[in-house]
């Protein structure tokens, strides 16, 4: 991608969050007050500054002191929290990728594999994450080999790598089945062994699929370890900032915007380490040409 | 489509059968074995029990939380259609929404229902079917449109070259190949829907759904009571999925090759 | 009256900015009716701009195209051609029946007349009983004949095709080829070809038009003396091996050794 | 502990302090698991652990914050902790599921649960719930209403709206539920800190009306503290430690009793996110529910204790559960040891009754700030 | 000892299922060190199946098949043989040098000995100056040629080809065949090579084995006296145009009109 390619994109984005504000705005004007009804059902939201603060009451809010007589702002407490629910979902993300990756070469070396497990995969990801989450810390209380305590924050890491290792292990088992029939052919006619298919022929084929499969990956890192951090009550997240300001949400409404704000970025930081990754390992690929 | 048992499709029925009973075994004798309490962990057989004892109450709690997912599925997608013809449409449009589209998705979205429970009445279940839709949404418009735009250039060449319209084009051309598009679309949005729905109980509301229930159980111990939920809540996020490949099937006809993600045809 | 007359036509792409193309360069080329005219020569000389001109799918840059003796975006509204391009291009969501109705579909026709030409052209392609198939469930040589119907349904005086046998193997596509001749020579068609195939454009055509590229024009046009009557056995005269001959020699001169190029981004 | 018999805070940690040195070696590892954020519900173990009441035990507190699906009672049994503060229908739950925990002292002498609704709406006793939307938190934290409910003659399925609330009283506020559940010193508070947009200044309690579960006669015994059955019956040092850290703790709610202002202070330094007016109207709401104590703090009352183990057969919520299926045995609850925690209190000079105690009174601000 | 040696080969595929194919049955062929030999058949006769056989990509049903005196397995493990294509095959992530490597890495060459390889695999394919470029920077033909520089890398005395060419325009394709067999006669490398067009394997051969399908067997072997040295003139000689007329008589026979055929589900 151009550079200019590159800032004609970001200028989009910014436009179509200054659309989104514009919207947000507008409905405030025209919007009635304590919600309405429309065609007998009730889905026009209350446009009150409690329920749609301003625009720009959200973002001076970021500003302003977390608490009266508390000396941090906002934006230091947010930027704190997205940075440690980051560094939980980067964990997730690694642990997930690793579980994802391995578990797509046991299925692609075995088809026995891919039978008795691909659906139990499909399976495991309709479990509510809800119940996972108090067996994962009760367990991971249990666990204590050598010299290895299980730390609580590690609880959330493994419930976003829950739900980053599912596409990630789809995504890989594509990629990794992709390898052109005649390419597996030419492999074995030079007598290479299926470790070094995979090595030299499998895993590079794979890559285009396993980019997108990462990019899903990511953001299912971060809402594991979001989810799991106001299931588990973790302190120091993302997570937990929006579950605490949501309560105050009627005395401090801009408050929780705040944090689901952090949220976005939070989210929007893991796809956009993704992205760079692809940008690294596909430098050498064809481009796509956009049809 | 037949579902005749031939030894083909029984073998692959077979690994996981075997997988599912193992995995199943495990777990029961490791309950067993270890003298796990119920508050820990419950044994399968007795989840079960529990399943059955609270089948009506659980398939109460899953027509409000599958209601919920449903409603937003059906109004995500039909909004997401919508919004991606006038996208490929207006390609301006389509500049502006698809950035802001791609980083939806990759925000933990559900965060959102913490707001809209404030925008709205905490009884009205809107906040939550308003989060699956928008969930929904986005996967279905972010396909389609790429269906909608993604079309050969012979074949708009050939269209063009009997003097087609662009609403001819649309119809004949755009539409048919986004039909693909759409079921991909599906069947990432079903599970989604579900869980979505799940999720947005977690910020309060009415304590009828499968979400809720599953928490107040595990809050009050009864574990296996809320692994019958868990089940549940499988069953359904499962069923969701097999209704959207259902659906792909019935509208495919018998045989025809599936495009697969490259957009290359498999024969 | 001639059935393509292309006087003067230039096309440059991107036109003054740094990627511009010219593509063709002061073409000039009559085709009359009932004239089977081939267009040969190496990868980017231009065959494939020059029949999108002729069908108005492009604009020329300067110079004028008349089809049937009208301008051809009358020509194109009136549907005076059908159109075959290298990928069958046929529509996997519509049977085989329905792809050879949908120019008539969008002409207005009514259905049952439609469905009478759709079979009518099955026949001509010796089809018939694949009408409701669908276009994955044939092989790629009845593709190409399911295409070849489908550009025949309107009884286009005129026919474009570009590469259409490019996909096949070279025993089908000798077979299509003399499908093709039949067809034409039934229908009286005046086709305009586009080839890599040396023995295809000989075997075929009445007129070999031989182009070269950078920019785009055409070198040569050499007249195929093979009569109008081509059988299998045409393809063992010595005149369809001078032809041959004759079309290889013109080609040598404008063939760059253009295998050491590196692939440009523009090149598809 | 040190037997200097001086009410003086600084002379009591100094010669504490000194105790400390001349008594330890060690310190005693111990995790006490929290029902909820950090908050001045919990104050008097904050207390304790800032005061250095815990290290004068021997002991090294660690305090675990709960979670929305963090069942404190379960990592008790599963060991993950050595104490946990459980509700005690909640925690008999459990026990019942077979979690051998037992409860060693009870902080909360009342039940703190109120039903609080605009005047307008006249809501002034439980009889008035019916055909109004009643909101609740769920969580076990509900059953105080349908007990309410029940005793009223009202069928919580039928006669009522039930609806979840949020964690903060929007609901109310915004009118679309008609009473909300709140806690004396949370919730209530919250409503009190919101503007009133009709006159622009903050709701009174004038505006309000409330239904106390306690004086309704249907409270149920909260905040204990619960400990391993197992470990009680069999390791005699765990039983040791328990004695000093309930000792440790009273010691931390009586500091609190007397020193709201800086009790409130702790915990706002420990992180939570509340405001500072409102941590003090909570500081002050909790001790209410503590003292006076006429037993002595975290003694168990056996009266209380039968009344809250009967609510908890009786009352059947929405899916048509009771809490408890049988009784509690006996087993459920021991007074064993906060009476030796409280033998040492007395010898430490500490007022563990706190007769004296007179609530103060505590302004709010906007937001709770 | 001749350098491959097919004895009494058949291959049934799925044996014993509805689905069976009898895609080969009793084949002989033996072929000499120094031969170019040409398979041409239909599609589906079993050329590829018999080149696979060869290259002990597949067991034979029954027969053997011996490479250089040894077992085709054997002769796999050693590396007798190198395999090219119908597309290049090349791996996208590889730079061009890389990519000849492969088989040379596979082998356990250090890597300076295989640099150095397969520089001069590069000269010998004319291309030296193209080491560090990847596969998409070159056109379709410069990519054939680094493929059969990496079937040649290893030195191999025998070269396996799968219709390598299939994906060239004609101009490029003859232009190919010109330095295959250029480097087929520097380095003195026998070629078994499949193919659909005749003129290619007239062009190419000493000898063209014609095969007819179902089942796959072979019909003819056509001697091509064309002498060692053929150049671009002797695609204008008698004797090309006669060895044409003669495989195409041969293959007449072999030729069902299976582009009528439906299109089976297993069909590739
Ligand atoms: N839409 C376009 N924009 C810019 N350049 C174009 C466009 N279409 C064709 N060209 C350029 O015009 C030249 C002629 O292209 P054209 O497709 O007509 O060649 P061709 O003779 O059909 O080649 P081939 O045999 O590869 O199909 C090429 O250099 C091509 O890159
Ligand atoms: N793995 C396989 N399983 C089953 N049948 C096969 C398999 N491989 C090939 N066949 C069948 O064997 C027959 C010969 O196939 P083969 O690929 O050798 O033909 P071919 O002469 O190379 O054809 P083409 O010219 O189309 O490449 C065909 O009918 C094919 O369908
Ligand atoms: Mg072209
Ligand atoms: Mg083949």
């Amino acid at each position: 991608m151009t550079l200019r390619r590159a800032a004609y994109r970001t200028f989009m984005f910014v436009m179509a969050l200054a659309l989104v504000a514009a919207l947000w705005e507008g409905y405030k004007l025209v919007g009635p007050k304590d919600g309405g009804s429309l065609f007998g059902v009730s889905i026009l939201p209350r446009s009150n500054d409690t329920a749609m603060p301003h625009v720009w009451d959200m973002l001076s809010r970021y500003a302003r002191a977390e608490r009266r007589g508390s000396d941090t702002q906002i934006w230091q407490v947010v930027l704190s929290g997205a940075w440690y629910s980051l560094r939980l979902s980067l964990v997730g993300f690694v642990l997930g990728g690793s579980i994802g990756v391995g578990l797509a070469i046991l299925m692609a070396r075995f088809k026995r594999a891919e039978q008795g497990l691909l659906p139990y995969l499909v399976i495991s990801q309709t479990v509510p994450l809800i119940a996972l989450a108090p067996l994962v810390v009760a367990w991971g209380g249990k666990l204590e080999i050598g010299a290895f305590v299980w730390p609580r924050w590690l609880s959330a890491s493994v419930l976003g790598a829950f739900l980053a290792f599912f596409p990630i292990s789809v995504g890989s088992l594509r990629g990794l089945t992709s390898a052109p029939g005649a390419a597996v052919e030419l492999m074995s006619s030079y007598a290479a062994t299926w470790r070094q298919t995979l090595w030299k022929l499998r895993f590079p084929a794979a890559v285009p699929f396993m980019v997108p499969a990462f990019k899903l990956g990511a953001s299912g890192a971060v809402i594991g370890v979001v989810v799991a951090e106001i299931s588990t009550g973790l302190k120091g997240g993302i997570g937990r900032l929006i579950i605490e300001y949501a309560r105050e949400a009627t005395a401090d409404p801009a408050k929780v915007f705040t944090a689901v704000f952090g949220a976005a970025a939070l989210g929007l930081t893991m796809a956009g380490l993704v992205a760079l990754v692809d940008l690294v390992v596909m430098r050498n690929r064809p481009k796509e040409v956009a049809a | 489509m037949t579902v005749a048992l031939s030894p083909r499709r029984l073998r692959s029925v077979v690994p996981p059968l075997v997988f599912g009973l193992a995995f199943l075994a495990l777990w029961e004798s490791a309950v067993r074995g270890f003298d796990l309490k119920p508050y820990f962990l419950a044994a399968p057989t007795k989840i079960v029990g529990e399943f059955a004892d609270n089948v009506g109450l659980i398939w109460d709690s899953s027509m409000v939380s599958g209601g919920n997912a449903f409603v937003g599925l059906v109004v995500g997608t039909v909004l997401g259609v919508a919004m991606s013809f006038v996208l490929s449409r207006y390609r301006f449009l389509g500049e502006l929404v698809t950035p802001l589209a791609i980083a939806l998705n990759a925000i933990p979205i559900f965060v959102l229902v913490a707001v809209l429970n404030n925008m709205y009445s905490i009884t009205s279940e809107i906040p939550r079917r308003f989060m699956v839709t928008l969930v929904v949404y986005f996967i279905v418009l972010v396909n389609v449109a790429k269906g909608l735009t993604q079309v050969k250039g012979t074949h708009v060449e050939l269209m063009r070259s009997y003097a087609a319209s662009d609403f001819e084009i649309l119809r004949k051309v755009r539409v048919p190949n986004a039909k693909p598009y759409l079921f991909t679309a599906l069947k990432i949005a079903a599970p989604a829907s579900v869980i979505t729905a799940f999720v947005s109980e977690y910020f309060g509301g009415s304590q009828n759904g499968l979400g809720s229930r599953i928490t107040s159980n595990i809050a009050n111990s009864r574990n296996a009571t809320a692994w019958a939920y868990v089940l549940g809540a499988c069953l359904l996020g499962l069923g969701f999925y097999i209704i959207s490949v259902a659906l792909e099937n019935v509208t495919r006809k018998e045989g025809a090759p599936i495009a697969t993600k490259q957009g290359k045809i498999k024969k | 009256m001639s059935a393509v007359h292309v006087a003067g036509v230039s096309k440059i792409f991107n036109q003054g900015t740094p990627k511009q193309v010219d593509a063709l360069v002061d073409v000039n080329l009559t085709v009359e009716a009932g004239d089977f005219v081939s267009l040969i020569g190496p990868s980017g000389c231009g065959k494939s701009t020059l029949l999108r001109l002729i069908a108005n799918l492009l604009e020329p840059t300067t110079g004028s195209v008349t089809v049937n003796g009208k301008s051809s975006a009358q020509a194109r509204l009136d549907q005076d051609y059908g159109m075959a391009f290298q990928q069958a291009g046929l529509f996997d969501w519509r049977t085989v029946a329905k792809n050879i109705e949908l120019p008539l579909e969008l002409k207005g026709w009514d259905k049952e007349k439609r469905r009478a030409r759709a079979l009518e052209m099955l026949e001509l392609v010796k089809l018939p009983e694949f009408a409701e198939l669908y276009p994955w469930q044939l092989s790629g040589g009845m593709q190409q004949r399911i295409a070849i119907a489908r550009a025949l349904a309107a009884h286009p005086q005129l026919l474009l095709m570009d590469e259409p046998f490019g996909a096949l193997d070279e025993m089908t596509r000798e077979y299509m080829q003399g499908e093709l001749l039949r067809i034409c020579r039934e229908t009286k068609t005046t086709v305009v070809f586009v080839t890599h195939s040396i023995p295809e454009a000989v075997y075929l055509s009445n007129r070999v038009v031989v182009m070269s590229p950078r920019p785009g024009r055409i070198t040569k046009l050499i007249d195929v003396d093979l009569g109008r009557d081509r059988s299998e056995d045409t393809r063992n005269a010595d005149a369809f091996f001078h032809g041959i001959t004759a079309v290889r020699e013109a080609l040598r001169g404008t063939h760059a050794d253009h295998a050491n190029e590196v692939r440009g981004v523009e090149d598809r | 502990g040190g037997s200097d018999d001086t009410t003086d805070e600084a002379a009591t940690e100094e010669t504490t302090g000194e105790a400390t040195t001349e008594e330890c070696t060690e310190l005693t590892p111990v995790k006490l698991q929290l029902q909820w954020f950090i908050q001045a519900q919990f104050a008097g173990y904050f207390a304790a652990q800032d005061q250095g009441f815990y290290e004068d035990m021997c002991l090294d507190v660690e305090i675990v914050e709960g979670g929305v699906d963090i069942v404190p009672q379960t990592q008790l049994a599963n060991g993950d902790v050595d104490f946990a503060i459980s509700w005690v229908s909640k925690a008999l739950a459990s026990r019942e599921a077979g979690a051998n925990i037992v409860n060693i002292a009870q902080i909360f002498q009342r039940s703190g649960t109120l039903q609080v609704s605009f005047k307008d709406a006249g809501i002034s006793s439980v009889a008035d719930f019916a055909g109004k939307k009643i909101g609740n938190w769920g969580f076990g934290n509900e059953f105080e209403i349908f007990a309410a409910l029940t005793k009223a003659g009202l069928d919580p399925a039928k006669d009522v709206e039930l609806v979840q609330q949020q964690f903060d009283m929007s609901g109310l506020l915004a009118g679309d539920i008609d009473a909300a559940e709140a806690m004396t010193y949370n919730e209530y508070a919250q409503v009190l800190e919101a503007k009133n947009p009709d006159t622009g200044e903050l709701y009174k309690p004038e505006d309000l009306n409330v239904v106390s579960y306690e004086a309704e006669g249907v409270g149920m015994l909260q905040d204990a503290i619960w400990a391993s059955g197992e470990k009680l019956a069999s390791d005699e040092a765990y039983k040791a430690t328990a004695v000093k850290f309930v000792a440790a703790s009273l010691k931390g709610w009586a500091y609190c009793r007397d020193n709201a202002e800086s009790c409130r202070d702790i915990v706002v330094a420990k992180g939570s996110k509340l405001g500072a007016s409102h941590q003090l109207w909570q500081m002050n709401e909790v001790n209410k529910l503590i003292w006076p104590a006429a037993g002595g703090v975290g003694a168990i009352d056996s009266a209380a204790w039968d009344r809250t183990a009967a609510l908890a057969q009786e009352t059947k919520n929405l899916e048509g559960k009771t809490v408890l299926t049988a009784a509690p045995d006996a087993e459920a609850y021991t007074n064993d040891i906060v009476t030796e925690a409280l033998a040492l209190l007395e010898a430490d000079g500490v007022d563990t009754k706190g007769e004296g105690f007179a609530p103060i009174e505590v302004t709010l601000n906007e937001g709770g700030n």
